[in-house]
């Protein structure tokens, strides 16, 4: 096989298995919500409900693509297309065992970080070139909520950085043979909490979810998107809520460390992603949404110094540890 | 027409800073068919313009076509989701002008619908509230279905006394049209015990949580005064620190007979009208169970047998009668001409009353808190429209 | 202050308002029912006011207009005083073809919708009003729907 | 039907009042007739029928996207009246309609079935119209209870459209006043067997408001 050839498969094959599990965790969560909800949920398309997504998916692509008159055409397109792009790259420096990854960058949590925050660039054209009010009003609640967001984000994602010495995931993942941070001392706890808020709040999710806040602004920024885009855009949303699990796994839950032989690491990886991404879903189902200013609040008054402090006191334990020479 | 447009709130541009947003009438907030027109600055809202009238069904002028028979059971369709309470209304209003007894144990049989109807609809309010709230793909549809659940169980409830879920005609002029089915009594126990139980574990759920907390409290003050002059009612009244409830200050049908407590807050924020609506919970299950315990024998109706359903002929004379509904004051102002059917009707709704107080309270609040207040008015648009 | 302390209060300060006398000649308003006051049109702030400070009736329950055919239209306002217990029913007649009354919505900030539905149901224009137009009907609609000329299933195109 | 009382001159509704409503509508009014992708769609689809053997492949692809329609039924959040709390019964974890695949989402754009849950009154009706028309096609229609069907008790009042059929095409009539949830699920369930048959990957024509 020639050399070239590998970066082009790999990230097709990549593209492909990310939106093959992005629209079966949709069934994981509907299916997990039901249980929670004492109902049963999707059950009688195919067994179990288990071509519920693919129905889903079908029904969407075959509905009619409705573009509002008044909607700034160039701008109401190509939102879709922006938003998903970000939420598929930060696929792209995950290594889900040892040398499977499309690209092991040096610096690939800061580039996950960078890209992950893209997404808001889509989200704000969806939301201005809709011409409607409610999407509007959700798109300016989106880019205050984001950038309150990213900052305790990047914090506390930080924090096992500093304790891995390295910025490059496989280091990271490396590192945590022996010991996964999140059973680090106090540090890899108080971490992985706020890591998970920050995940919530920068996912937009419940009860973070000001920006779809369906009781008060219907759908938020993709009221006006039907069919396609609408398919398009729920399908980066869920990417990004599973990119982000696969960061949380990585960075606290050790990665593809785990019993069994070598092959079976990224099942590990996977598993754990999901139990992430089940935790994110559980405070989903289960809080009242917040107000916006509370969000804010919350984010500059609670979270962004208890993150600060927490990075702070991981790089006096690093730079102690070091001189004590453990 | 410019007295006329004065107080209007101006649906264009006005100025760069302000946003005109319409919410509804098909909106998931709505509570039905409301529309709100609200004039934002930023997210906070400076003016907003209620515009009902979606479900204006014609009761008032159906009622004058329709005899004192035929209409409790349409009477049911305007508070729909406690519909018991609205027919008790209604047949009161006509047994006041005609002078008509009522068995002790239709009116112990009436206490008991009225008051698990009370229950079903603070539950349903509950969901909803916590919908509005938490959204429908958040926390607030979990605590929205467990409360579904809970009301199945006594829709289960009625329909094995009436045969109906939702819309009854149980109530009929001179005491009530169905008896207990056998066995109905326990398992109205079971039922109040099992949902006594559930409500203790939604209101632990919701106060341990810090965000239901910030949501509610300090949010839609509604103050004595404006209470009064609105002639708000129901948990809204009391939990702006009125101590009124028609149970307790017209003691009518049987209430005297029961000890049940009338809960007050005076905070008269949504955490306070939550408040008093976990506690009436309890008081009306507290009725029930005593009403259970004492239920007379005897006939279901001063006019059994085929009378019930044939035609009453009513005096001439006027009532208003008035009945604490899950939601305030529902009152029925019926004026007879002797006919068979009544000369004019008058309904007080008690969500009407309870909704005129949006464009008094919600003014310098968020978007987001036009839904929580909304929820905590728990407007139910049959009754508003009518 | 029990309802009969309102009414000699009443037949006191109001000698021409009637006490307890409707339109049918017949009082049942049942037992323990509100005191019913028939007070001339152009006193009716002026009672409403009395009744809001002197009787204590702070409680707007409703208001609404009753259409007694060739006797003219009959404002109906019901008021209550939560801390007694004492309900006041207050009704002016308005005269054949007259329409107009005095607003209250100076007095009880809850007329404000009622009088709007009055308006819209009964076409009685409620002077000092500050928001007068049609609140339960479309902006469009014609005629009152509550008076008893109106038949109630006259049509309005486009719909039938 | 026989009038009582004087009937009143009645002018042409302005909604002149509504001024976003008569924005919305300059704005929203001047959609295209037909769709030139989904014409141009139904050409290539035509010639693929016509060409011999290729009935197989568009009834089978018919076959698999009617499936995929009746599988995910999408109902709007659209509560009227009474029947809405029936409709919410329905959704809620007894009935669970979501065994079904039907997912409630409150904005029309996102939805395929309207399921009208109570009175429609004079007032609605345009609201009611303008919501059907925001839903993209394919769409359907859902007629709960006795209002939405016929205009029910209320048949005789001024303010109520008698049958929402007057204002939008509907596909299965719901009877019952309310409909209890079970009575909704058969709806819900001879809806999809009516999509199971839904011919062709075409557009569904949406008449305009039947004035009698």
């Amino acid at each position: 096989m020639p050399e070239w050839v590998t970066p082009l498969v790999a990230p097709f094959i990549l593209l492909n298995a990310v939106i093959g599990l992005v629209t079966y965790v949709t069934l994981l969560e509907r299916k997990f919500a039901a249980r929670m909800q004492s109902r049963i949920g999707p059950y009688r398309v195919g067994p179990h409900g288990l071509l519920q997504p693919i129905a889903d998916a079908i029904k969407l692509m075959m509905k009619e693509d409705v573009v509002p008159t008044a909607a700034d055409r160039p701008v109401y397109n190509l939102a879709p297309v922006v938003f998903l792009i970000p939420c598929m790259l930060i696929f792209a420096t995950i290594p889900f065992a040892p040398g499977l990854g499309v690209a092991d960058l040096n610096i690939g949590v800061l580039f996950f970080l960078a890209v992950s925050a893209m997404e808001i660039v889509g989200l704000f054209m969806a939301g201005w070139g809709s011409n409607n009010k409610y999407a509007l009003l959700s798109a300016m609640r989106a880019v205050n909520q984001v950038i309150s967001y990213d900052l305790p984000f990047i914090f506390a994602a930080l924090t096992p950085v500093l304790l891995a010495g390295s910025l490059r995931m496989s280091d990271i993942a490396a590192a945590q043979q022996g010991l996964w941070f999140i059973f680090y001392p106090v540090i890899g706890q108080l971490a992985f909490i706020a890591f998970i808020v920050a995940t919530v709040a920068s996912e937009n999710r419940a009860p973070f979810d000001i920006l779809e806040a369906e009781s008060e602004l219907v759908a938020g920024f993709r009221v006006e998107y039907s069919g396609m885009k609408f398919a398009i855009i729920q399908l980066g949303e869920y990417a990004h809520v599973i990119g982000a699990s696969f960061l949380g796994a990585l960075l606290f839950l050790g990665a593809w460390a785990g019993p069994g032989p070598e092959w079976a690491g990224p099942i590990w990886f996977l598993i754990k992603a999901m139990l992430v991404f089940l935790l994110i879903t559980w405070v989903r189902w289960s809080f009242v949404r917040i107000r916006v200013d509370q969000i804010l609040a919350l984010s500059w008054k609670a979270l962004m110094p208890a993150t600060l402090v927490l990075l702070i006191a991981t790089a006096v334990v690093v730079v102690w540890r070091g001189h004590a020479g453990v | 027409m410019t007295t006329a447009n004065a107080g209007r709130v101006e649906l264009d541009y006005a100025g760069s800073e302000r946003l005109t947003m319409n919410m509804g009438p098909q909106h998931p907030s709505a509570h039905g068919v409301f529309r709100a027109i609200l004039t934002l600055e930023g997210e906070t809202v400076v003016g907003i313009d209620a515009v009902i009238g979606y479900l204006h069904r014609c009761h008032e002028k159906l009622a004058e076509t329709l005899t004192y028979a035929q209409y409790p059971s349409i009477a049911s369709k305007t508070d729909y989701v406690a519909a018991m309470t609205s027919e008790f209304a209604y047949v009161r209003a006509a047994e006041t002008i005609g002078t008509i007894e009522v068995p002790k144990r239709a009116e112990y049989l009436r206490v008991i619908a009225a008051e698990l109807q009370r229950v079903a609809s603070h539950l349903l309010w509950l969901g909803t509230w916590c919908l509005d709230m938490g959204g429908a793909l958040g926390g607030g549809a979990t605590i929205f279905l467990y409360c579904i659940r809970e009301r199945e169980l006594i829709l289960d409830l009625f329909e094995s006394l009436v045969g109906a879920r939702l819309l009854y005609g149980f109530y009929q002029v001179g005491g009530v049209r169905y008896d207990l089915p056998a066995g109905w009594a326990d398992q109205c126990r079971t039922t109040v015990d099992l949902i006594e139980q559930r409500i203790g574990e939604y209101e632990r759920m919701l106060e341990d949580n810090p965000f239901f907390m910030v949501r509610t409290q300090g949010v839609g003050v509604i103050s004595r005064e404006l209470a009064q002059e609105l002639g708000i009612g129901g948990p809204l009244l009391r939990g702006s620190g009125v101590h009124h409830d028609l149970r307790r200050a017209d003691g009518y049908s049987s209430y005297r007979d029961f000890e049940f407590a009338v809960p007050v807050e005076t905070s008269g924020d949504c955490f306070a009208r939550y408040r008093v609506r976990m506690v009436e919970f309890r008081q009306a299950l507290r009725i029930v169970r005593q009403a259970l315990d004492r239920l007379p024998d005897g006939p279901i109706s001063s006019r059994p047998g085929l009378k019930s359903v044939a035609q009453v002929r009513i005096p001439k004379g006027e009532a208003y009668a008035r009945i604490e509904g899950a939601r305030g004051e529902v009152g029925c102002y019926l004026i007879s001409d002797g006919s068979a059917k009544p000369y004019r009707m008058k309904w007080r709704g008690a969500s009407f009353s309870n909704l005129a107080v949006l464009p008094h309270i919600i003014p310098g609040h968020k978007v987001a808190d036009v839904v929580a207040i909304m929820g905590s008015v728990d407007p139910v648009f049959g009754e508003v429209d009518r | 202050m029990t309802g009969e302390q309102a009414r000699a209060a009443i037949a006191e300060r109001y000698p021409a308002a009637t006490v307890d006398a409707s339109a049918l000649e017949r009082r049942s308003l049942g037992e323990g029912g509100p005191v019913t006051v028939t007070v001339p049109v152009d006193s009716w702030v002026e009672f409403a006011h009395f009744a809001k400070t002197t009787l204590g009736c702070r409680f707007f329950s409703f208001l609404s207009a009753v259409d007694w055919k060739d006797e003219g239209l009959e404002v109906v306002v019901k008021v209550d005083n939560v801390d007694t217990g004492l309900s006041l029913l207050m009704k002016t007649r308005l005269g054949p073809g007259v329409s107009a009354c005095p607003s209250l919505t100076m007095l009880y900030r809850g007329a404000d919708w009622m009088e709007r539905e009055c308006y819209d149901m009964f076409g009685i224009r409620f002077d000092g009003h500050p928001d007068l137009r049609r609140i339960l009907l479309g902006d469009d609609w014609v005629g009152h729907p509550l008076l008893k000329s109106y038949a109630v299933d006259t049509p309005h195109p486009p719909y039938r | 039907m026989a009038i009582k009382g004087p009937v009143p001159q009645i002018p042409v509704p302005v909604w002149r009042n509504f001024k976003d409503l008569q924005e919305w509508e300059t704005l929203h009014q001047t959609r295209p007739e037909g769709d030139k992708h989904s014409a141009l769609f139904e050409r290539v689809t035509e010639g693929i029928h016509g060409f011999p053997g290729g009935f197989l492949l568009t009834t089978a692809a018919d076959a698999f996207f009617n499936w995929a329609r009746k599988s995910s039924v999408w109902p709007v959040t659209f509560g009227l009246a009474c029947c809405a709390i029936e409709m919410m019964a329905t959704f809620a974890s007894r009935f669970d309609v979501e065994r079904l695949g039907m997912v409630p989402w409150a904005s029309p754009r996102h939805s395929d079935l309207m399921i009208v849950s109570g009175t429609v009154t004079i007032k609605m009706a345009p609201m009611l119209t303008r919501i059907y028309d925001q839903m993209p096609d394919p769409k359907w229609a859902v007629s709960m209870g006795s209002c939405a069907n016929s205009g029910g008790p209320f048949r005789h009042g001024y303010h109520v459209v008698k049958g929402v059929d007057r204002v939008i095409p509907v596909d299965v009539y719901v009877p019952g006043c309310p409909p209890p949830p079970e009575s909704l699920l058969n709806g819900l369930l001879l809806l999809q067997d009516q999509i199971s048959h839904f011919r062709r990957t075409g557009r569904r024509a949406t008449p305009n408001p039947k004035v009698d």
